[in-house]
């Protein structure tokens, strides 16, 4: 009677092609019923080993590039690697060009936040937002289309300022999105953020305490939504986001414990209430000038090392460049903030439910473009 | 029905020299043809009506290409659905593979003996009738769960151990909110219930001016509902963005055409059930088959729009939300509807 | 005590977080969509789209600088002859790589190549993925 | 603290033949140099230090120089708002250095990403296998004088 009472353990293959994994990640738990015992990541699936791709090209060549590492966040990728290469070049930037990055970079925040809500809606079953997401993620994208003439890849920011000056037509529609997207957001947070299932879902699961999110490297939200009050925005300013106004949002537990899945969500959409205040900023005192600083033709390094870092949506975006003072960069790591905080998964999926092993997945959003460069 | 038999075998002399035993048979088999058809209208109505309403929800248009505005979308699936290759997994036991999704059909198509469209408009009037209907659509489980393990596929196996879990369940309030309604009508039978209410909405058990008791009893029942045809927020045997597709991951074609179909029809017949237990059946201004069709429809829609706006809940909390919320909830209610019936 | 008020609390706030929900839905419901019926509608490409280049052959100078910035020489030319006397025998871009960076666009001198509207390009085969931009000059100028 | 201080810090407490040396001559970061043994305990006390405390450890990375690897430690501090970088000169041919996992749980995916790229061994690791790559995958991309092989399982990689 026993033997035949015995239960087992599953194995279970989650990924690289399942609904709820944001790309080709693949997990694999294991799984007692539907207890969760163990998760095990396996990454890679992606890989296009970027950084060689980075030691082959010329500085100029390798932006487009980096577009397609967080693809959700293109315009915060260039800056990081454009700022990078300026830091150790000492390329001087006008302060329009400046602006104009800074705005690109925060609508571009905002997009991929509106994914992030949508996907992390999905996975907790409701469809609705998703669509909604995107909605407001098409309006927005429509006026970066104009903006650089791309919808996704799209290579704005460039050596020494932008790629093009904006429109009066692009001031309006910005101030026009802005607009909606602010009524948009109450609807948002009836629909989804204080649903009492979708509560009941995200608060208490996942929950990362202060310091294991130091230790595990992690950045952006998830590690603000564990109550660290830190934002390369704020406490490292580059690109002159010194002179905007706005709050750092940091998860102080509201719906349960500080750490866990919901307050990383919640920062996220305060994050996006917060970039469209910098951009209102930005609309109102866009100063005079040029967008493009003095490039050299053939761009040449000077030898030396130097590590830029940047807020991306999701974190960190670190560009670490070793120059040997030739056209081409010596020695090019990034660290995608995507990775250090998938890290987290193997620890956080323990004896956590099925369906938990998707919402924290879903609320630490990963962008496998990113992880696996 | 069997009435109505009997009057045409006297009224039509030739039927006089047939044995009645080929009559009444073929009379089941027709009976059963017609009611098919009906199922499957009815399956394609709603599905296109989901996708529809689904898509006009979230600022789309939803299906527009088959025929104008995509009415025709769901025959053009069906026809899909029939010519596809039909696969059975290698891992798969192919006789209980094969047997589930005629099951889950079947459980969700042989309510409609007892289901009145109207006063009149019925094939039996069972005197068990609501009983009927609760337990054989029980076989549903049997045939989900064996659908689960016969598929040899892992997320099928979790899909299908879910809905028994919940199934299970689900089907202890559902019972109790019945017996509020019971208690009043003093019969099991559906025509005994309807005619124990009125024609306006205020002598319709779900009335808090009826009885407070059914009407928590008509939201218990309702929200049983969902969670026995595995609609949002209860549809967690499928949960696409956990188990893939859950205990249907393996199949495909006409077999999956089952499932789908069995699943529309169980809602079906939970809004139709829901609609002649508490809502009035067949009574109110109109002529009799469309107020009962408007009520049912109208259910229906409700359970779409829930579909469309809630987020999933967790195993555990499907199981809190039954034990811990609706059964004590529907215990109190056929204590105090069983006191009404017998105090006023 | 405190579980019993949770528990009622919880109840309630479903109650009403749903019913709200379900508001956001509904109104909806009744406002218009807002995707195009793609192929059918095609959406407005703003000016400055960065889509399939256009190629101005009888400007190009055969310079080569739009074939060195390529970051993955998608770009191949063929000509002879130098400056404004060159004649291109062929400008090819191969659509299976094309970044659509825009840098060709930007290093060109004589503003010769540009990015256009046109964005769906979808065939068979990977060959047709390639733009011999070159030869269908040659040919309309024949026409 | 900046650099420079702290580097002083780290010799007064290591003696200076476990600290190697000091740059800020090149262009951007300075950074310190120290022995390769000495890498877990350095690590150790720049973590546990109260007037350091370098909780988070930004990145780890290799850099593979004609006649030497280098590890590179990308270190910060969240409560003193200080950075540090921090460098390992191991010789190509056998790159081993302790692994600093223990002491920042992000070195595990990290250390292993270097590992994989650039084939430098961490010893104590507890899971040192690759990472981006397949597991049997040959040879470390980001060396200097790696070889794309043309195919692999019969896929051209051309």
């Amino acid at each position: 009677m026993q033997d035949f009472l015995q239960t087992e353990e599953i194995l279970v293959n989650m990924g690289p092609q399942h609904p709820s994994t944001h790309g080709v990640l693949r997990l694999v738990i294991r799984t007692d019923g539907e207890m969760v015992r163990e998760t095990y990541t396996h990454i890679g699936y992606l890989h296009r080993c970027a950084e060689k791709i980075g030691e082959n090209l010329t500085y100029k060549q390798f932006v487009p590039y980096t577009d397609r590492l967080d693809y959700l966040a293109s315009i915060n990728n260039n800056l990081g690697f454009c700022l990078a290469v300026e830091n150790l070049a000492q390329i001087e930037v006008p302060e329009r060009a400046a602006y104009l990055r800074v705005m690109g970079a925060e609508m571009n925040r905002i997009a991929s936040h509106l994914v992030s809500y949508g996907t992390l809606g999905m996975e907790a079953g409701a469809f609705t937002p998703f669509f909604y997401g995107f909605r407001e993620r098409e309006q927005l994208v429509a006026i970066i289309e104009k903006m650089c003439g791309a919808r996704l890849t799209y290579h704005y920011a460039r050596l020494g300022g932008v790629m093009r000056d904006i429109t009066p037509e692009i001031a309006r529609d910005t101030r026009e999105f802005v607009r909606t997207m602010e009524q948009r957001w109450e609807e948002y947070n009836t629909l989804l953020s204080f649903n009492e299932i979708f509560i009941k879902r995200t608060a208490n699961v996942g929950i990362i305490p202060r310091d294991m999110a130091i230790g595990y490297g992690l950045t952006g939200p998830c590690l603000r939504g564990s109550g660290v009050e830190w934002d390369l925005r704020k406490d490292d300013p580059y690109s002159l986001y010194e002179r905007f106004a706005f709050t750092v949002p940091y998860g102080d537990g509201r719906m349960g414990t500080v750490g866990d899945s919901w307050d990383r969500y919640w920062v996220r959409m305060v994050e996006i209430k917060e970039s469209l205040k910098i951009i209102t900023q930005v609309l109102d005192g866009l100063p005079e000038g040029p967008i493009m600083g003095k490039v050299p033709r053939v761009l040449k390094l000077p030898v030396g090392e130097a590590y830029m870092r940047v807020e991306n949506p999701r974190g960190e975006l670190g560009f670490y460049l070793v120059s040997d003072g030739g056209t081409k960069p010596y020695r090019l790591r990034i660290r995608g903030p995507s990775f250090c905080n998938l890290s987290i998964m193997n620890a956080l999926g323990r004896e956590c439910l099925v369906a938990d092993v998707v919402m924290i997945l879903g609320s630490i959003d990963v962008v496998l473009g990113e992880v696996d460069r | 029905m069997q009435s109505y038999i009997d009057a045409l075998i006297q009224n039509i002399g030739i039927l006089q020299q047939v044995p009645p035993l080929i009559i009444y048979t073929a009379a089941i088999l027709l009976g059963c043809a017609v009611v098919f058809g009906y199922i499957s209208v009815v399956a394609m109505i709603m599905i296109y009506a989901e996708r529809k309403v689904a898509g006009h929800m979230q600022s789309r248009y939803g299906p527009m290409r088959v025929g104008p505005h995509g009415i025709l979308q769901s025959v053009a699936d069906s026809i899909k659905l029939l010519l596809k290759e039909d696969t059975v997994p290698d891992k798969a036991h192919r006789f209980l593979f094969k047997l589930a999704p005629l099951l889950v059909f079947a459980g969700a198509f042989v309510p409609f003996a007892v289901l009145p469209f109207s006063e009149h408009l019925v094939i039996s009037r069972m005197n068990i009738g609501i009983f009927y209907i609760l337990s054989l659509a029980a076989i549903e489980v049997i045939g989900v769960i064996m659908a689960g393990w016969a598929s040899g596929s892992k997320w099928s196996l979790y899909g299908g151990m879910r809905l028994a879990a919940q199934m299970v369940s689900y089907e202890i309030p559902m019972a109790l909110a019945v017996l509020t309604v019971v208690a009043f009508s003093g019969h099991l039978g559906l025509h005994e219930i309807t005619h124990a209410q009125g024609k306006w909405p205020w002598e319709w058990f779900a009335s808090p001016l009826k009885s407070p008791f059914t009407a928590v009893g008509f939201v218990v029942f309702y929200i049983a509902g969902l969670a026995s045809t595995k609609r949002l927020p209860f549809d967690l045997p499928e949960a696409e963005s956990e188990l893939v597709a859950g205990f249907h991951t393996e199949y495909s074609g006409m077999r999956f055409a089952y499932f789908f179909i069995g699943e529309y029809t169980a809602m079906y017949v939970v809004c139709a059930a829901t609609a002649v237990l508490f809502l009035g059946g067949w009574n109110g201004p109109f002529p009799g088959v469309v107020n009962m069709l408007g009520k049912t429809f109208f259910l229906l829609f409700v359970m779409i729009w829930l579909r469309w706006t809630l987020p999933r809940l967790r195993i555990d909390q499907v199981i809190f939300v039954c034990l811990k919320v609706l059964l004590p909830i529907s215990l109190i209610c056929v204590i105090g509807a069983a006191l009404q019936a017998v105090l006023f | 005590m405190r579980a019993v008020a949770n528990y009622f609390r919880d109840i309630v706030a479903a109650i009403y977080t749903i019913t709200l929900g379900l508001g956001v839905t509904m109104k909806c419901l009744f406002s218009k969509p807002v995707t195009l019926q793609y192929p059918d509608e095609r959406p407005e490409v703003p000016d400055g789209y960065r889509g399939i280049h256009t190629y101005e052959i009888e400007k190009c100078i055969a310079c080569n600088l739009c074939v060195q910035i390529c970051p993955i020489t998608c770009i191949t030319l063929a000509y002879e002859g130098k400056g404004k006397n060159a004649v291109i025998h062929q400008y090819d871009i191969d659509y299976t790589k094309c970044l659509f960076c825009h840098l060709c666009c930007e290093v060109c001198p004589t503003d010769c190549v540009h990015m256009g509207k046109e964005f769906d390009l979808a065939s068979y085969t990977r060959a047709e993925c390639v733009i011999p931009f070159a030869k269908a000059a040659a040919v309309q100028k024949q026409e | 603290m900046d650099a420079k201080e702290i580097y002083t810090r780290l010799v007064s407490q290591f003696g200076s033949e476990r600290i190697l040396a000091f740059r800020d001559d090149a262009a951007g970061d300075p950074f310190v140099l120290i022995r390769p043994e000495s890498v877990r305990g350095v690590m150790q006390f720049l973590r546990s230090e109260q007037s350091l405390d370098f909780d988070f450890l930004s990145l780890i990375t290799g850099v593979d120089y004609p006649d030497q690897l280098t590890v590179v430690y990308h270190l910060f501090s969240y409560s003193q708002t200080h950075k540090l970088v921090v460098k390992v000169e191991l010789p190509r041919a056998s790159p081993r250095v302790d692994t600093v996992e223990s002491i920042w749980p992000t070195a595990n995916w990290q250390e292993r990403e270097t590992f994989d790229l650039l084939g430098v061994e961490f010893v104590g690791h507890s899971n040192l296998r690759r990472i981006l790559l397949p597991e049997d995958w040959d040879g470390h991309p980001l060396r200097k004088d790696y070889q794309q092989p043309d195919e692999y399982h019969g896929v051209s990689n051309w």
